[in-house]
C-alpha cells in the first residue's frame, strides 16, 4: 500500500513538474499554433498527476504534509518540499530554446508513453484507468514533438545546429528514465507497475526513427550521475527543482490556511 | 480586370441593400474600400487584445493556489490563444495576414484593449478580470455576433460562448474567495478597487468623443453606442456586486429610479488617455515582451518554412 | 512614529529589492572585477536595508506580520507580500543583459546618492547616521556605473547600441523616483525626510555629464503610469516583484517557527 | 639569448639548492620546465575551483532564509572570485593569463576540485561546505603556504586565512541549525549523509594511485601526501562532529589506539572516477553555466577593450 502510493507519487510528480516547466512557455512561444499546443500538453500531464495525486491522497500519502483543509492533491503538490518529489530529473530540467523544449519532449513522451501502454496492463484497475487515457494523450505529444524534431533538425542551418544542442543539453538525464527504483522492482513482481528498464528498446526506437530523418546525431554524452547511488525517484534532484517548486508553492503557502 | 464607375454604383447599393437588411457580407462579396479597413482595423484589435490580455493572467499560471484553478487559468488562457487564431483568420478573408498584423502590433502601430496595461498584483485578480473583464468584454461582443461581415460574426459567435464561460469561472473563483479567510476577502476587494474604473473605460470614450461610432453603426459593424453598453455593463455588474459582497469604488453609484439605470462617478479620462498614449502602467512591458517572444522565435518559423519548402520539392521530385 | 516607520520602510525597500535583484548576478558577471563589484554592491545595500528595516522595527512595523521568533528585519524582509513593500518600481525591474544593469544602477546610485547626502542633515539622528555611511558606498556605486556607461556606451557599436536599449528600457520608471508620497510630504515638513522632487537636479545633472560623454541619448519615452494614482510607494508594484518574493522568501515561509 | 648546457646546469643546482633550503623561487628565478608546468596546472585547478564553486553557494543567494545569513553567504561567494583574482594573478607571473586558462576550464582541458560537482540540495548544504569542504580545503592548502613558489604560497597564505573564516561561518550555521527545529536538524543530518563521502575524495587518489605526487614534493610544491592529509582531515572532523551532534555516515569509522588515529571505511573510487571524468551530478550543469556567463559576456569585454584603446589613442593625441 505505500509502495502503491509511492508510486503514484512517481508517476504523478513526472507529470506535475513537467506541466510546469511547459506552463512556463506560456505567452512566449514561436507561434500561435505552438501557444496552443505547448498549453494542451502542460493541461494534459496536469490531468494525469492529479488523478495520480488524488490516488496516492486515497492512500494515505498526504497525511505527513498536511497543516491545512486543502484537497490531497493540493496538499502534495504544494506542502511537500522538494525533497519528497519523486520526479525523475529530466523533467525539472531547465527548458532552454524551443529546440531543447522538443528534445525534451521527444524524450519524455516517448518514454512515457511506452510506461503508461504498458502499464494499461497494471493488475491495479486505476492505474490502467489512468493509463489508458493517458496513452491517447503522450501519443499526439510524442508526434507533435517528432514533427518539430523533423521541421527543426531539417529546417535551416541555424536550427539544425539548435535542435542538435538542444538534444545534447538533454540527452544526460535519459539514463535515468530507465533505472529501476526498489518500490518499482517490488510493484513489477506484484504485476502492478512497470519495469523501466523494459522501456528503454521503446525509446530507442522512436529515436531511430526520428533522428535520422531529422539529420540529427544521438549524443556521446555521459549520463548525469547520481549521489551517492540516489537520483530523483529518491528525493535526490537536481539544484533546479527548488527554484521551481519555490515559485509554485508560494501563493499556496503564502495562505496554508486557505483553499482557493 | 478594373470596374466600371456604374458597376461600382452597381456593387454599392447592392452592399448597402444587404447590410440595411441585415444580411451578411461575406468575403468573397464586393466592400466599401473605408468597410473593409474598419473592419480590418477593428478585428485586428480584438485579436491583439487576445494575444495581449494573455500575458496578465499568464503571470499567474506558474503560481496558481490550487491544481484546480491552474488547470482552469491555464486552459483559459489557452482559448485567448485559440481566440487570436480565430480572428487573425477573420482578417486574412479581408486580405491581411497574421505576420503582417503582428508586426503592426510590434512597432505600437496597432492598438489592443488598454485595460490589459494594468498589471495583475495578486490571484484575486485573476477571478475580477473574469468577472468585470471579460463580462465586459461579452457586453462589447454579444452584439458583434450580428456584426455584417460573416467571417467575424461567426468568430464571435464562438468566442463569446467561450467567455461567458471564463466569465462564470472568474465569479466562481471570487465567490470561493469571499468564502474563504479575511485576507481573500480583502484581496478581493482590493482587486475590484483596482479594476472598476479600467473596466468602464473598456467601452471606449464617451459618445460625444468617439468619431467614428456612427459609420460603424450605419454599416451594422457596431450595435449601440459606448455609452450605451458601458450603461448596460454598469447596470448589470451592480447586483453581481452585491451578491458577492464587494464595493465597487465609485461613491456616486446608485440607482436612479427615473432613469430606470444607474448612475455612476465621472471616468478620469486623463488616465484612459495615458493608457491609450502609451503610459499606462504596463505598456511597455507587455509589448517588450510580445516582441521578445516573436523576435526569440523567428529561427523556429524560418525554420518551418524552409522544411515546408524543402517537403514541397521533395514531393515535386517524387511525382516528377 | 507610524511615518517614520513607513519612511524607513520605504528607504528600506529600495535597497533590499535591488540587492537582491544585483545577488542574481552572482556567476553570471562578464568578468571576475565585475562578479566582486556587483556582490559588492548588492552586500552594501543589503547593509543598509537590514539597518533600516531594524530601526523599523523598533517603531513597531514588524508586528503585525510577526508568527515566529524572527528578528524584526527577518519579519519585515520575508513575511511581508509585495502589496506591503514600499519600494520605487525600479528596483523590482528585471535587470536585463549587463548594459542594462549598468543603466539601472547609474539611475538608482545617482538618485539614492542625492537622498542620501541630503538625508545627512535630518532631524532623525539614525536616518543621518544611515545616510553618512551610505553616501560613501553610493559615491562608489555611482561611480563604477557611470565608469562602465562609458565603456560599454563609446565601446564597439554592439556596446553602444545595447548600452542605449539598456537606458530606454529602465527609462520610464526614473519618473516615480521623484514623485513624493504623503508619508514623505509630512516628514518632509517635519525636517526628517527628503523631497524627492529636490532629487531631480542632483540626478539631471550626472546624466548630463555621462551620457554625452558616452556618445549616448536621453530616451524620450513615457514614464510608466501609476494604477488609480498609486505607485511603488503605495505597495502598487509591477508584475515582477512578486515573483521576485515568491523566490527571495521560499526558504523561510517553508519555515515559519525557525530561526536560522 | 640562448643558454648554454653549462649555464643550464648551474641555473638547476641553484633551483634545487633553494627548493632544499626551503628558500623562495620568485617569477623572475630560472625554474626547470616541468615544474612551471606543474605549478600552473595546480594553481589554475585551484583557481577554477574558487569560481566553479561560487555556483552550489550561489544557488542559495537569492533564497537564504535570513537576511544576516544572505550577506554572509554573498560574502563568501564574493570572497572567492577573490581568491579566484589572485591565482589567476599568481599564474600570471609564470607566464599564462585568465583568458587562456578560462578558455582552458571552458573546453574542459583543464579540471576543477570534483567536489563542486554535487548539488546543494537545501540550505544545510552551506553550511557543511562549509565546514567539511572549505576544512578539506584548509587542510589541503595550509602546507601550500609554505610552497617553494613565492606568489602562490602568497596567495595561499591570504585565502587559508580567509577560508578558515567561512569554515568557522559554516560550523556555525550548523551549530544554530542543530539548536533549531527537529526539520532544521534533519536537514543537517541529510546535508552530511550527502557530503562525508565526496569531501573525503577531496583528497584525491590514494598513495598508491597518485604518480605525481613525489615530484610535487621534492619540488616543496607539496609537502604531505593525499592519504597523509585525509587522515589529518577525518582525525579534525570527527570530534567536531561530536559536538555538533551528527552521525558521519560511515559504520567502520573508529579510534584506533593502536594507529592514534581513526580507521575508516572504503571510499567509493568509481565515484570518484565517474565525477572526475565529467559524469558527476553537476559537471555538464557546472560548466555549461560558465561557458554561458563567458560568452554572455564577450560584448562587454570586448567593449573595455575597445574603450581601452579609444582611451589609449586619446591620451597619445593630446601628448603629441
Amino acid at each position: 500500500r505505500d509502495d502503491l502510493a509511492t508510486y503514484c507519487l512517481m508517476l504523478a510528480d513526472d507529470a506535475l513538474v513537467a506541466s510546469q516547466r511547459l506552463a512556463g512557455w506560456t505567452t512566449k512561444a514561436p507561434e500561435l499554433e505552438e501557444e496552443v499546443a505547448l498549453a494542451n500538453t502542460a493541461l494534459d500531464l496536469l490531468g494525469q498527476a492529479r488523478v495520480l495525486l488524488a490516488r496516492a491522497g486515497h492512500l494515505g500519502a498526504a497525511e505527513p504534509f498536511r497543516h491545512g483543509p486543502q484537497d490531497a492533491e493540493d496538499v502534495l503538490a504544494y506542502f511537500r518540499d522538494d525533497r519528497a518529489f519523486r520526479n525523475v530529473t529530466l523533467v525539472e530540467t531547465d527548458l532552454g530554446d524551443f529546440g531543447q523544449t522538443i528534445a525534451w519532449l521527444l524524450l519524455l513522451a516517448s518514454w512515457r508513453l511506452a510506461l503508461m501502454q504498458r502499464l494499461t496492463g497494471s493488475r491495479d484497475p486505476v492505474l490502467a484507468a489512468v493509463a489508458g487515457k493517458a496513452v491517447k494523450e503522450l501519443t499526439y505529444h510524442r508526434d507533435y514533438a517528432a514533427q518539430w524534431v523533423l521541421r527543426l533538425g531539417d529546417g535551416t542551418e541555424l536550427s539544425h545546429a539548435r535542435m542538435q544542442a538542444g538534444l545534447d543539453a538533454v540527452w544526460p538525464f535519459v539514463e535515468e528514465l530507465f533505472l529501476a527504483h526498489p518500490v518499482e522492482q517490488r510493484l513489477v513482481a506484484a504485476g502492478v507497475a512497470v519495469d523501466p528498464a523494459a522501456l528503454r528498446a521503446d525509446v530507442d526506437a522512436v529515436l531511430d526513427q526520428v533522428l535520422p530523418a531529422a539529420r540529427l546525431t544521438r549524443p556521446g554524452r555521459p549520463a548525469v550521475g547520481l549521489v551517492g547511488g540516489r537520483g530523483g525517484r529518491d528525493g535526490v534532484h537536481t539544484e533546479a527543482l527548488g527554484a521551481v517548486l519555490a515559485v509554485m508553492q508560494s501563493l499556496a503557502r503564502a495562505h496554508p490556511e486557505a483553499t482557493w | 480586370m478594373t470596374v466600371s464607375e456604374d458597376q461600382t454604383r452597381d456593387l454599392e447599393a447592392d452592399f448597402e441593400r444587404t447590410v440595411a437588411a441585415e444580411g451578411r457580407v461575406e468575403p468573397r462579396d464586393w466592400m466599401p474600400e473605408g468597410y473593409r479597413k474598419t473592419l480590418i482595423r477593428q478585428i485586428a484589435q480584438h485579436a491583439h487584445s487576445e494575444i495581449i490580455g494573455m500575458q496578465p493572467e499568464g503571470n499567474w499560471i506558474l503560481r496558481a493556489p490550487s491544481l484546480r484553478r491552474k488547470a482552469i487559468l491555464l486552459a483559459k488562457v489557452q482559448d485567448e490563444a485559440g481566440h487570436g487564431l480565430y480572428l487573425y483568420s477573420a482578417t486574412e478573408t479581408l486580405g491581411v495576414d497574421r505576420a503582417e498584423l503582428t508586426e503592426k502590433l510590434i512597432d505600437s502601430k496597432q492598438k489592443y484593449s488598454s485595460i490589459f496595461n494594468y498589471p495583475t498584483l495578486t490571484f484575486a485578480d485573476i477571478g475580477v478580470i473574469g468577472w468585470l473583464v471579460d463580462g465586459a468584454a461579452i457586453v462589447n461582443q454579444v452584439p458583434l455576433c450580428r456584426s455584417s461581415y460573416g467571417p467575424y460574426a461567426r468568430a464571435m459567435v464562438r468566442i463569446c460562448k467561450e467567455e461567458s464561460f471564463h466569465q462564470r469561472q472568474g465569479y466562481e473563483l471570487l465567490r470561493t474567495l469571499m468564502d474563504g479567510t479575511d485576507a481573500q476577502r480583502a484581496m478581493v476587494q482590493d482587486a475590484v478597487d483596482r479594476w472598476w474604473w479600467p473596466s468602464l473605460m473598456m467601452f471606449g470614450p464617451a459618445d460625444g468623443d468617439s468619431p467614428n461610432t456612427q459609420q460603424s453603426m450605419a454599416w451594422r459593424i457596431k450595435r449601440h453606442t459606448n455609452d450605451e453598453l458601458r450603461q448596460r455593463y454598469v447596470d448589470m455588474t451592480v447586483p453581481q456586486a452585491r451578491a458577492l459582497g464587494v464595493t465597487l469604488p465609485d461613491p456616486e453609484l446608485r440607482w436612479n429610479e427615473e432613469r430606470q439605470a444607474h448612475d455612476f462617478g465621472d471616468i478620469d479620462w486623463d488616465e484612459f488617455a495615458q493608457v491609450v498614449k502609451g503610459a499606462g502602467p504596463c505598456n511597455a512591458q507587455r509589448l517588450a515582451h510580445r516582441r521578445a517572444a516573436h523576435e526569440n522565435g523567428q529561427w523556429v518559423r524560418d525554420a518551418a518554412s524552409a522544411y515546408a519548402a524543402k517537403q514541397a520539392r521533395r514531393t515535386e521530385g517524387a511525382a516528377a
